[in-house]
């Protein structure tokens, strides 16, 4: 499917396959496709993490505060983001899991309050001034290929090989699948619930990091939305929000799919007053496809 | 009775992905009378009347009803043709009430227009009383345990009058009590000129209810008996292929009566449900805790595994107290429990079969946290073989698999675990006479190496023809204990109800504990 | 009018306070969430402690008219010395102006007019005019000819249409430049610069791109840079915010259009103090235009001394 | 829950019980409720509907646009769009029942969609200058009490009473709780999916078109986020994302809770930079209050 939109994109506009446009959607994707992949963790034991979008916000502040305000190095200063997102990833995992609450109400107060602390602390101010070698994360190149698009693919990578060929993931699916039944086969059903939390949670603040660098700005208002592009992505890809379903390779997909859409309707010059029209019929038109595919074959 | 079929099967073919469910069967049925239909796990009885009721669609063939051919291509068809049908896996609303149940898509409504509950609940609770059970009818059908969900839903296709009810072994979760009611039952619906056809693994109840068997083997039929005629051993001969001589197979009694019990309970309690449970499993043996439903049994097994938090009393491991937070201390101990409700508490339904068999084991068949794929498949296919489960279904889903098949998948788990100490409850729940007399042998054989064996199960001659020492439950309490020597059906009923043959109570005198 | 000394003019005791009500003034931002905001509400802030008022900025999250209206509703409820408001949507707030209004409380608009209403009058810069002077500016720093592109925050949102339609107008007396794409951002830096790096892509022979958003421009010039084409594609964009600065000290902004949000909503407070106090303020009906200025490379440092 | 935090407001802040204030909340919660009854159905079957937001925008301009540029009369303008907007709950219900894609995919391609033809249509303009008439339906009051309220509150009484007492309103419960048992009881589980999208979308169109008239304008960004709102109210109320538990109530109390945080921490003059930090702390805090009471009883 997704194949299917590349080809008639490279034929419908030239520009498409131009190194440098596929530079341009490669690190959208990548930046994506990092917080698609946390977020699959979390679907696939049937729980959803509304937060995600306001963990980047927190940590894109985070940054910003610990490097340019504080002046501290930028290593110390992308741990301590790190360290705040995956804080997140715990709270709403221990909520969830020990607190017995729905992950969708947990996440909801999560995704109000991580924004709000990113708001409160900078006052809605925004920061930038980041030093050089900082931005080289989200504007650097390696061998050509953009460090974001390095990053995102080892990820990907890791959390397939993870999810399908370690015991961990194939606790995560049982968790998904059945939960009382993995509680009766002696999975620590909890432990692995605050885990895929604190996954979803550390790869939110792993792009929310990279964004930053690629804006050289620490901003509240970062990641509004990704919430629903990230599920979106998976749910795309093949996940069931009922958990036990889906996998890196379709959400990488949904990924793709959604941002080439994004990409593919500006090079084609259509109107942005009707793009949103087009964009909501291919997402569906593609799922569909890929149904109807699936069934006959 | 009419000569001619009310309902006619004909040349029905169906085939899922890599499967040939049923090849060309015919199957007839006369009003009035009960047609049994036996095979083994994945004879396809299911599937078969899962076409009948609509819930499936064949791929070929076609469906008479009273010599017409009808077109049956949803459940509401079925319905309308008069065909009621009792599913093995159970079809109920979880978050909804048992009158909810009974009557859904048949509600009476009120004058206003709106759905009468009084009327609901006064005429579930008739049809239930009927059955033998008296059930308070707005409690929550996820509140209750499998064999009183399996009451509902037969209650459930009893409430139209239909003239052809279909059973698809409503009685896999029942005791001696709930099946002799639900016989009594068919057997009214069959003098009132019903048709029924009757699906089952219980030799005995076949034998006691059908007019004729009709016998399916590997999606087709290979025989149809009058039952008058046919002897039991002769039908397993057809089903299975082979003679089954010994069901059961020896007792080897190795039980070193002096060791140390590897399982003890004393005093075991948790809330209303369960109150002073003593009882023990030395190494080697196999006891059979047994009562009626509801007694409380897959409760105290649950406790003992750390799936419910008990209350009151001790569970000792090897003569050492033990509290257990979680099945995974449980297990760690030492510890297996083969879960009652395959479905809800077993099997991962969207996973392949082979992940289902290994999920309990992961530890020993992988290194630093990676599954081994190679030992994953060795480990599913050695319990393949043994259980006689085809290999060819270790990739698909659990789901796809037939009952008693499933069973067979949860079995292998804990079995791949080799535990200390194993629990099964209701290990053989839908399981063919076949694959039963292997299950068995491989029960003793574990004990045999020395593992405690605890076997829960609804099935009277089950316990007595495996079980060393039987513990008998009633409403939550051990009421007493009887060794295999001196047990007969009758005595444990007699424990298990509570009134004795002269109708006393046996309360007065349950100090028969040793 | 000047700073408010507080005691003059006097004809009732209770003027002698800083407010008469001795109540809150509240400034009803359009959001929050956008540097442009900061400046305001630091001016606003500012100029409450030199007169010695209490004074709140309350807006919604993102620019959306349904959450505006509801704070404005919960605001009316707590009885405020002065309103002053930046409408997302002028139809929308009409109501609400005309409720506190019967209340004895006065509204003014700032930021953005409300017409049709019963505001006291307006105080803010006209946006058509700001697109003009932004077309201007990016026609000149192009030559008067080649293909240019807009990013825009929002297309629904009034103030930015206003922007656009500035921009068009000006551009339009140019008939050597083209507008050739024009695409949303949905306020966000990130999606922007995607838009501006995207139109980069389509565009290979682009001169000049304009931000209308507070949002767009320093998009756009993340996408320069990305790109390696500052200072040979030109970028004019909306507002003097710190990475705006940033950009033109990098040489991948040409033009800034400054609508001044910390003089103008200091004035604004002045204007509201005043009226609660019972001074004749501006006039009836008045209409303040605080100015645009447009900041360049060469003018940066001057305009940052002064109070923007 | 939401009574103690009522009592607390009452406290707390002396505006919070003014007949004003009270008036104020109130119509924002009526039109809020609306919706979430709608959302309420959708979520009982275990299906999610992303479009409402977007349905409300489009009902707003289809108002708009007939009412005030083609001029029709206001009750032919409110039917055009009550259709235009009962078309978009069709079109969702029959992709999902009978397409078989899932309704999260369906849905937030209409979300896209369906805000894509608003903006389309005009051109990103909003629409004023409605006939008195109109505005009374979102600005009048009846017998003191503002008309959102009383229609709020007749669609959720009947709402209930349909859930609650009718076969159609057990079948909901039906089809959510067991699918498959459902279908196999002869439910006619399609046509109860088309019709809960159906009430959803319609729901979500009569509150697009009070809020119309309450704000007197017509336009192509309102509604913006409202899912989110909706679902929340939902699941905050008790009801499960899996489907088969919930109901108007508890929707009601979330609903309540939701909008009175927004309101009280404006009474409460919170700064706003904070706000959302408190108002998520509160959202989970009241769950899991319920949740711990539940339990203990
Ligand atoms: N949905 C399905 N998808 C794929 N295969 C299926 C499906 N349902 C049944 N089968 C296959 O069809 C065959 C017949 O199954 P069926 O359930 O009819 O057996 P059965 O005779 O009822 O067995 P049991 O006694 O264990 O209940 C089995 O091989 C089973 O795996
Ligand atoms: N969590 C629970 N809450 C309320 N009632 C329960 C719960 N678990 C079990 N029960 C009830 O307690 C009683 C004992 O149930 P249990 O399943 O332990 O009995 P059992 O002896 O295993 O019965 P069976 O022979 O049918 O398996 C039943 O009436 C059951 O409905
Ligand atoms: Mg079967
Ligand atoms: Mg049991």
């Amino acid at each position: 499917m997704v194949i299917l939109l590349i080809i008639f994109l490279s034929i419908a506009s030239p520009y498409f396959l131009t190194p440098g446009n596929i530079t341009v959607v490669g690190r959208q994707i990548a930046l994506a496709l990092i917080i698609s992949t946390g977020m699959t963790f979390v679907i696939l034991i049937g729980g959803i993490d509304l937060s995600v979008g306001s963990i980047v916000a927190l940590v894109s502040v985070l940054t910003g505060g610990a490097m340019v305000s504080l002046g501290l190095p930028p290593v110390v200063a992308v741990l301590i983001a790190l360290l705040g997102g995956l804080a997140v990833g715990v709270v709403n995992g221990v909520i969830n899991a020990y607190g017995g609450l729905p992950s969708f109400v947990v996440t909801l107060g999560m995704l109000a309050a991580a924004r709000g602390v990113a708001l409160g602390i900078t006052g809605g101010s925004t920061i930038s001034g980041f030093p050089e070698p900082f931005l080289f994360l989200g504007q650097g190149s390696i061998a050509g290929v953009p460090v974001p698009i390095w990053i995102a693919a080892v990820i990907a990578v890791v959390a397939h090989v993870v999810l399908t060929r370690t015991t961990y993931g194939r606790h995560i699916f049982f968790v998904g699948s059945n939960e009382e039944a993995a509680v009766l086969s002696g999975i620590d059903v909890r432990r692995i619930k605050v885990s895929v939390f604190v996954i979803s949670a550390g790869l939110a603040a792993v792009s929310g990091i990279l964004e930053t660098s690629r804006l050289s700005v620490g901003q509240p208002g970062a990641g509004n939305g990704y919430e629903l592009l990230a599920i979106g992505a998976a749910v795309i890809g093949g996940a069931s929000l009922f958990g036990g379903v889906g996998g890196v390779l379709g959400t990488a997909l949904g990924t793709t799919l959604l941002l080439l859409i994004q990409n593919a309707l500006i090079l084609l010059g259509i109107s942005p007053y009707w793009q949103q029209v087009f964009s909501g019929a291919i997402i569906v038109g593609a799922v569909a496809l890929n149904q109807w595919r699936r069934r006959r074959a | 009775m009419a000569d001619h079929p009310v309902v006619a099967m004909r040349g029905i073919v169906k085939t899922y992905p890599g499967v040939r469910a049923l090849s060309s069967v015919d199957l007839s049925i006369r009003s009035g009378e009960v047609m049994a239909l036996v095979g083994e796990n994945g004879a396809g009885k299911s599937t078969l009347l899962k076409i009948l009721a609509g819930a499936a669609r064949a791929d070929e063939g076609q469906i008479l009803v009273d010599g017409e051919r009808v077109a049956i291509n949803s459940p509401r068809d079925a319905q309308d043709a008069g065909i009621a049908v009792i599913y093995q896996e159970l079809n109920l609303a979880s978050h909804l009430s048992v009158a909810e149940n009974v009557y859904v898509g048949r509600e009476p409504r009120t004058r206003l227009g709106t759905v009468d509950f009084g009327a609901m609940r006064r005429g579930s609770e008739a049809l239930l009383r009927g059955l033998g059970v008296s059930l308070d009818s707005t409690r929550l059908v996820g509140d209750l345990n499998i064999a009183m969900r399996q009451m509902v839903e037969i209650a459930k296709a009893l409430l139209v009058n239909a003239r052809v009810v279909v059973m698809d072994e409503p009685t896999s979760s029942l005791t001696e009590e709930e099946v002799d009611a639900l016989l009594a039952l068919v057997r009214r619906l069959r003098e009132s000129g019903v048709a029924v056809v009757y699906v089952s693994h219980r030799m005995r109840e076949i034998f006691e209810i059908a007019d004729r068997i009709t016998v399916l083997r590997d999606g087709a039929v290979v025989g149809v008996r009058e039952a008058d005629a046919a002897r039991p051993g002769d039908i397993v001969q057809m089903m299975v292929g082979r003679d089954l001589e010994d069901l059961y197979g020896v007792r080897a009694s190795n039980v070193d009566e002096k060791a140390v019990p590897a399982l003890e309970v004393r005093g075991l309690g948790c809330g209303a449900l369960l109150h002073d449970v003593s009882f023990s499993v030395r190494p080697g043996e196999i006891v059979a805790l047994s009562g009626l439903i509801g007694a409380g049994r897959s409760h105290a097994a649950l406790a003992i595994f750390g799936a419910r938090r008990r209350t009151a009393g001790q569970v000792l491991l090897d003569g050492v107290p033990r509290r257990f937070r979680s099945p995974k201390d449980a297990m760690a101990a030492g510890i297996g429990l083969v879960p009652e409700d395959r479905k809800a508490q077993g099997l991962f339904l969207g996973l392949p079969v082979r992940e289902n068999m290994s999920s309990a084991s992961l530890a020993s068949i992988s290194r630093l946290a990676f599954v081994s794929g190679r030992r994953d498949r060795a480990l599913a296919g050695r319990f393949a073989q043994q259980l006689n489960l085809r290999s060819s279904a270790l990739e698909v889903g659990a789901g796809t698999l037939s009952g008693g098949n499933q069973q067979k998948v949860v079995l292998a788990r804990w079995l791949a675990r080799s535990p200390r100490v194993l629990i099964l409850d209701e290990p053989t729940r839908g399981v063919d006479v076949g694959a039963k007399a292997e299950i068995y042998a491989l029960i003793r054989r574990i004990a045999a190496d020395g593992v405690a064996v605890l076997v829960i199960s609804s099935e009277l001659t089950e316990v007595l023809g495996i079980a060393d020492r039987i513990v008998v439950m009633r409403e939550g309490y051990g009421v007493g204990e009887l060794d295999a020597s001196d047990a007969t059906e009758k005595r444990v009923m007699a424990l298990a109800t509570g009134v004795q043959d002269d109708g006393t109570s046996y309360l007065a005198q349950n100090s028969e504990r040793s | 009018s000047g700073p408010g000394s507080g005691t003059s003019a006097a004809s009732d005791a209770a003027s002698v306070a800083p407010g008469k009500s001795g109540g809150t003034f509240v400034f009803l931002p359009k959001s929050l969430n956008n540097p442009y905001w900061v400046d305001a509400r630091k001016g606003m802030e500012a100029e409450a402690k030199k007169l010695g008022v209490k004074a709140q900025f309350l807006g919604p999250d993102n620019d959306d008219a349904a959450a505006q209206v509801q704070i404005f509703d919960s605001v009316l409820a707590t009885n405020p010395a002065g309103i002053a408001i930046s409408p997302n949507d002028p139809a929308s707030v009409v109501g609400d102006i005309a409720k506190a209004r019967a209340a004895g409380i006065p509204v003014i608009a700032w930021d953005g007019p409300v017409p049709n209403s019963q505001v006291l009058g307006y105080i803010g810069t006209n946006n058509v005019a700001a697109g003009e002077q932004a077309g201007e500016a990016l026609a000149s720093a192009i030559g008067n000819k080649g293909k240019v592109a807009v990013v825009i925050g929002s297309l629904t949102a009034v103030n930015l249409n206003q922007r656009l339609e500035g921009v068009k107008k000006a551009l339009a007396k140019h008939p050597d430049i083209k507008l050739v794409a024009t695409q949303t951002s949905g306020e966000s830096v990130a999606t922007a610069q995607s838009a501006a790096e995207t139109i980069l892509q389509a565009q290979p022979d682009l001169s000049g791109m304009i931000g209308i958003g507070g949002s767009d421009l320093p998009g756009i010039a993340g996408a320069l840079k990305s790109g390696g084409k500052c200072g040979s594609i030109k970028a004019v964009g909306f507002d003097v915010v710190p990475q705006g600065i940033a950009g033109m000290k990098g040489g991948c902004v040409d033009a800034l259009i400054s609508q001044k949000p910390f003089g103008m909503t200091a004035q604004a407070l002045q204007i509201l103090v005043d009226l609660d106090k019972g001074k004749p303020g501006p006039g009836k009906d008045f209409n303040i235009d605080t100015g645009v200025v447009t900041v360049t490379p060469s003018t940066l440092d001057e305009f940052l001394k002064t109070e923007h």
